[in-house]
């Protein structure tokens, strides 16, 4: 048995290019893929992106601070991801609507989220931190993959109702694994939904490195399953922004799902009750720490005299500010009264609710000497 | 009044819903060009087509899951799943999202989903094919359980489910689907009582025999038997697993002091289980004996050629029957 | 004696269990160089090697069909599962398959699988980190379920569980795992009890308090607190959700005529429903009042900053206990 | 936005395409990738292959008749399918273990099922058909895709035994619809575990067209998970056996999975409850007819002259004897006593089924007049 056989698709196709716009150094590449998608975006959006990312990391270490302070039970950073976050939610519509997991605090800051609502969920408030109406952003998904399959249906919808609309969901590279991720592939293929995937590849999923994942690129499954895909270097906001424009267009245009790998690293730990020294080594984040996408498209638009060190400085004192209210708005919450635990389990009157809720109020009323 | 069977009454229960509210949409396997393998929803493909009929591809999980997104954009989907084992692939979607997503958001998105299962045993199908899963969705908070068990029951909570605003898991005894009954098919839901009442079918004093779906036709007939005895039963359909309508159950327990629960699921931690342990605490002082349970046994789901020694029958009802009123009975021997 | 934590009490059992059976392999998320999110297994990669201590995919239903694919090999599968609401994913595995297969092939394949959940609430977590989903397997016959409360019964228990050849869900409260506790590290398994046997960690006359699992500290607190008021409560620690031990459970309630049985996962059709049926159908005559149950809400498991309005507490016990002696208790008012 | 993007692979792949060693009329095809994976393949051997299928399409039409005349609860059919089957399983070593679906009769057949092994399950005396240790063959399973994580475990194991085996597991085209499945790609990719993945691509999944679980070839999703495969014509025997060899080698020499998809078709209903004229043309039908697989391995062999009517005559002979035996197999077979219900659940003693079982003993001597 000597011939070698070719099988359907080289599994190690060439794959491990990343679309990118922006070197490391902040010098532009052309991408002929890409170009077109952001030729629209001068030195003032740049900027604009910049300061999106810089009030991003501000909130982000303004969380970390707010639980080391015991003020939030637990936070998940997403430093280092800026640029994916940022890039992408900056491509989607306002009409859209967006299914992301628990990482995603850039995701709904551009979405227009109020300073509370990155924290009220972490504190242990409400189970969702944001109304998703007035964002169009599901709450932030703990179960791992299952917002995928959320996002497709709600395509359906919109592909049913003939709507201008596409649904986005966010996931990380440990989510490819769970079976809802592919079932939503299949789904979307199979309707020709419009969804478009955002497969945020941090290199780890806790303390599993992406290869125990999968030992090839992420983005190489999609088309198996009929959906078009990027890989992206996730720490470039232009080809970020650039491929998901690609990815809604498609969508919206009625040829069905895209999928988008933003290949990117999670600087901090996995939550903030994670301790990251214990599965990996400091020369990798050290590494990570060269690409840092706020720098790099720092050096760009430094390099194009385009970034100021007072504008630099105005930037630093908006994120401030943000931090600022997040902070007070967090400190400033007060917590539901008792008999909240039973508000909204059902959306109609529930009988035996209703009766555990009366004993229940009845037990509480004898502490105050009621009865 | 029409005549109709449970699965007519299903379908046409399905039609009536779907021509009341365009945000109604039908998702399963099979459910399109064949009408589903019960064919309950036979010809409303050529009724209301594709966008509302959606044949999806095989993965239960992806089908609850592709319904809490429509949800999301305010339809009001309806799943088949196909056979009441093959709920569990789905099981994270619905105990994780589906019972939460409104408690989640405090109520500001709804899950109006109904969840339909061709449900439990006796029709010597294969593995897999008789399940009786309602115990895992009756614990799980935010869900809504419903259990038919006639055509004009079935014609009406249906309708009623995929109005509620709350996600509703409908078991549907697959052994009933060719059993007859009259329907009302013009009756308004406006008129009709509400979802989570009990229904007491037969009226007696010496003891109540309290079940649901396909075995309710088993106490009946065990009410028959019993009256002969010279004992008289009152017998009461549940019809809404959770909440249960203690109510009606409770008014009953007082006025027989002796109590059967009866289900063909297994028995550790069940819905007779929780009757039972309900009935104790608002009932104690009118118990004039143990509530006595009689269900499957706490075995998997047997092969076809056994079922019918798991599945509580005439003859198994009776003897709890006799336990309860202190009559000679399995246990104490002929004699005592 | 070692005084050990039960978090490492744990982490010894599993130890001893791979040392004892070199077939014993376990399977999890983050379990090799991270020792798991809880340090459960922290040093046995080192110890075994990457083929004995097994880092998977992120993908629950994978990971348990892979053990069952382990156990059809001959081996015996130690899952762990991160947290206890992440364990539906692979619900239809452990359903469908892990606690069928023994009976579907007349005892020819067996499915010595261990499935360990971290397990409950009162750690202040984010949602789906303090779920109770005990009842849920309970009800699944095929399985064994055993909870642990304590350093001594962790490290025993745990390696009977993987001992075992039938398939055990073994709940560890994750509240628990740094509470400390004396430890027989060279205890044989040959002169243990039993795994399925309940524990009376308290004699006393007036009422039976019964629970499992982190609740067990509560409840003879609650004792503590009831023998100032000159109450004597007997406390039970179950261990062993099912089988539950009757028999000693029985003699307790046979003694003391009054029962309260209370846990934290929410109350229809969950343990207590079945503890209390079980107890009316076997010491009916010998009750005094109705058992009554103390349990999480019928509710989703709240936001963190009202989970102690959830959870079962020392007041709370004592309230129930009150009821079932027939003092004035919440119910009746003050002055009942 | 005008530049067309190139995505990371074509998803319309040239893969309509697949690999053949007979053509439909018979006429052998040059292979250069899997012909010299049958060259030991002789006329004796293309016989006995033939008689294989023949046996089988008969122990299939046995079990329909013995439905039909209410010996059986169910059966599923396999007509049509005789080649993929025989073919593939023919390849299978004797120590490898096999995970399949509850089509695969043709499988048990191949491994060694007695008589009464075929109809034990479908009559619904016992749980499982077969001793799964004497065929070394999993239950049939009929949880759709739970097999094929089963059939990974089972491979690490051998894995970590260093054992010279192979896990093998089968599943349908509809079957790749489920998360399970997509799992399984993914653990044993992740740890190049020695399985083979057979998908028998029949075209339906019930009443649904295989484009509604993929409009794309279904094998064309493995290399995506860095799994090779291949697309073969399910109903050419050799095609079928000799891409089975290649997998079943590739596994075998530690190169981790490797994955078939044939293409074939499913004759008759999905089961003896299905009408299957209610979503299918007869026309299609016809057509596959006309691809039998049966006589297209007939054709060739009385081309070369290697197939006498004498020998096709003991063939259809030695059919009726086993399926003869099957009958009276199943006719003969007893039923378990009732108290059997309560045998196998656990394999230790069990306090609380041990007390159900003597109630319900209790309760079953009534009946005999002893208390
Ligand atoms: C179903 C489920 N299983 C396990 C977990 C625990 N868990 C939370 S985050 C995480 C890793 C996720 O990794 P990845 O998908 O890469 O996302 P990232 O955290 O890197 O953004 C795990 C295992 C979970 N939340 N849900
Ligand atoms: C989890 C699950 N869902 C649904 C079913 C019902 N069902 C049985 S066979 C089948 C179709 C399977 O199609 P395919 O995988 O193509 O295999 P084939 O029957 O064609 O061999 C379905 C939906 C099932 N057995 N298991
Ligand atoms: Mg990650
Ligand atoms: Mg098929």
């Amino acid at each position: 048995m000597s011939p070698q056989i070719t099988p359907i698709a080289d599994t190690a196709q060439d794959l491990e290019l990343t679309e990118r716009i922006l070197g490391p150094d902040g010098i532009r590449i052309p991408n002929p893929q890409l170009d077109a998608y952001i030729d629209d975006v001068d030195a003032a959006q740049l900027r604009a992106l910049h300061r999106d990312m810089v009030i991003l990391r501000r909130i982000d270490a303004e969380g970390v601070a707010l639980q080391r302070q015991g003020q939030l039970g637990l936070w998940a950073p997403c430093q280092g991801q800026e640029a994916t976050q940022i890039g992408t939610a900056r491509a989607i519509a306002p009409q859209d609507y967006v299914f992301p997991s628990y990482r995603e605090t850039g995701v709904i800051y551009a979405r227009g989220a109020a300073p509370g609502d990155y924290v009220r969920m972490w504190r242990g408030e409400e189970g969702a931190g944001h109304d998703p109406a007035a964002l169009r952003v599901a709450p932030l998904q703990i179960i791992i993959g299952a917002q995928t399959l959320h996002a497709v249906g709600y395509a359906l919808g919109i592909k049913h109702d003939g709507a201008d609309e596409v649904a986005v969901t966010y996931f990380g590279d440990g989510a490819t694994s769970q079976g809802d991720v592919n079932e939503a592939m299949i789904f979307a293929s199979s309707y020709q939904a419009p969804v478009v995937f955002v497969c945020q590849n941090n290199h780890w999923a806790i303390s599993e490195p992406v290869a125990l994942q999968s030992q090839y690129p992420i983005a190489g499954r999609a088309p198996g399953f009929g959906i078009p895909s990027l890989r992206v270097d996730g720490n470039d906001v232009l080809a970020c922004m650039a491929a998901m424009r690609w990815a809604l267009a498609h969508a919206r245009s009625g040829k069905g799902p895209a999928y988008i790998e933003a290949v990117t690293y999670r600087m901090g730990p996995h939550t903030t009750a994670d301790d990251p020294t214990r599965y990996r080594d400091n020369a990798e984040l050290e590494q990570w720490r060269r690409r840092d996408p706020i720098t790099r498209l720092e050096a760009h638009l430094r390099a194009a005299d385009e970034l100021s060190d007072e504008q630099l400085a105005e930037t630093q004192a908006a994120a401030d500010d943000v931090a600022r209210e997040m902070r007070a708005a967090c400190l400033g919450m007060t917590t539901r009264p008792p008999l909240a635990v039973f508000d909204g389990v059902y959306a109609e009157p529930h009988t035996g609710l209703a009766r555990q809720r009366d004993e229940y109020a009845a037990y509480l009323a004898t502490f105050d000497g009621e009865v | 009044m029409t005549e109709l069977t449970l699965g007519k009454a299903l379908g046409a229960g399905l039609r009536q819903a779907m021509r009341d509210d365009d945000k109604v949409v039908l998702l399963g396997e099979d459910i399109g060009k064949l009408g589903g393998v019960f064919r309950i929803t036979d010809g409303l493909l050529d009724e209301f087509g594709a966008k509302r009929v959606i044949d999806t591809p095989l993965a239960e999980s992806g089908i609850v899951g592709t319904a809490v997104g429509l949800a999301f954009r305010g339809y009001r989907p309806v799943v088949e799943i196909q056979f009441d084992g093959f709920v569990y692939p789905a099981f994270d979607q619905i105990v994780a999202q589906v019972a939460k997503l409104h408690y989640r958001t405090q109520g500001r998105v709804r899950m109006p989903i109904t969840i339909r299962i061709p449900w439990a045993g006796g029709i010597g199908a294969a593995e897999h094919h008789s399940e009786s899963p309602e115990a895992y969705f009756v614990h799980t908070a935010g869900l809504r359980v419903i259990a038919v068990s006639n055509p004009e029951d079935a014609y009406r909570s249906l309708r009623q489910a995929i109005a509620s605003d709350d996600p509703v898991i409908f078991f549907e005894p697959k052994r009933l689907y060719h059993h007859k009954g009259e329907v009302d098919l013009d009756a308004s839901l406006a008129d009709a009582p509400p979802m989570g009442l009990a229904r007491v079918l037969r009226e007696g004093t010496d003891a109540t025999l309290i079940t649901y779906g396909a075995m309710v036709s088993t106490a009946l007939q065990a009410a028959d038997a019993a009256e002969d005895d010279g004992i008289s039963l009152e017998v009461i359909d549940l019809r809404s697993l959770s909440p249960v309508d203690y109510d009606s159950v409770a008014a009953s327990v007082r006025k027989t002091g002796r109590v059967v629960v009866a289900h063909e699921a297994s028995r550790e931690a069940g819905v007779a289980a929780e009757v039972i342990a309900s009935i104790t605490e608002r009932c104690f002082e009118y118990l004039e004996s143990a509530p006595l349970r009689v269900t499957g046994h706490d075995i998997p789901y047997p092969p076809a050629k056994l079922e019918k020694y798991h599945l509580p029958d005439l003859d198994r009802l009776l003897d709890a029957v006799d336990r309860v009123l202190d009559r000679p009975n399995s246990l104490t021997g002929a004699d005592a």
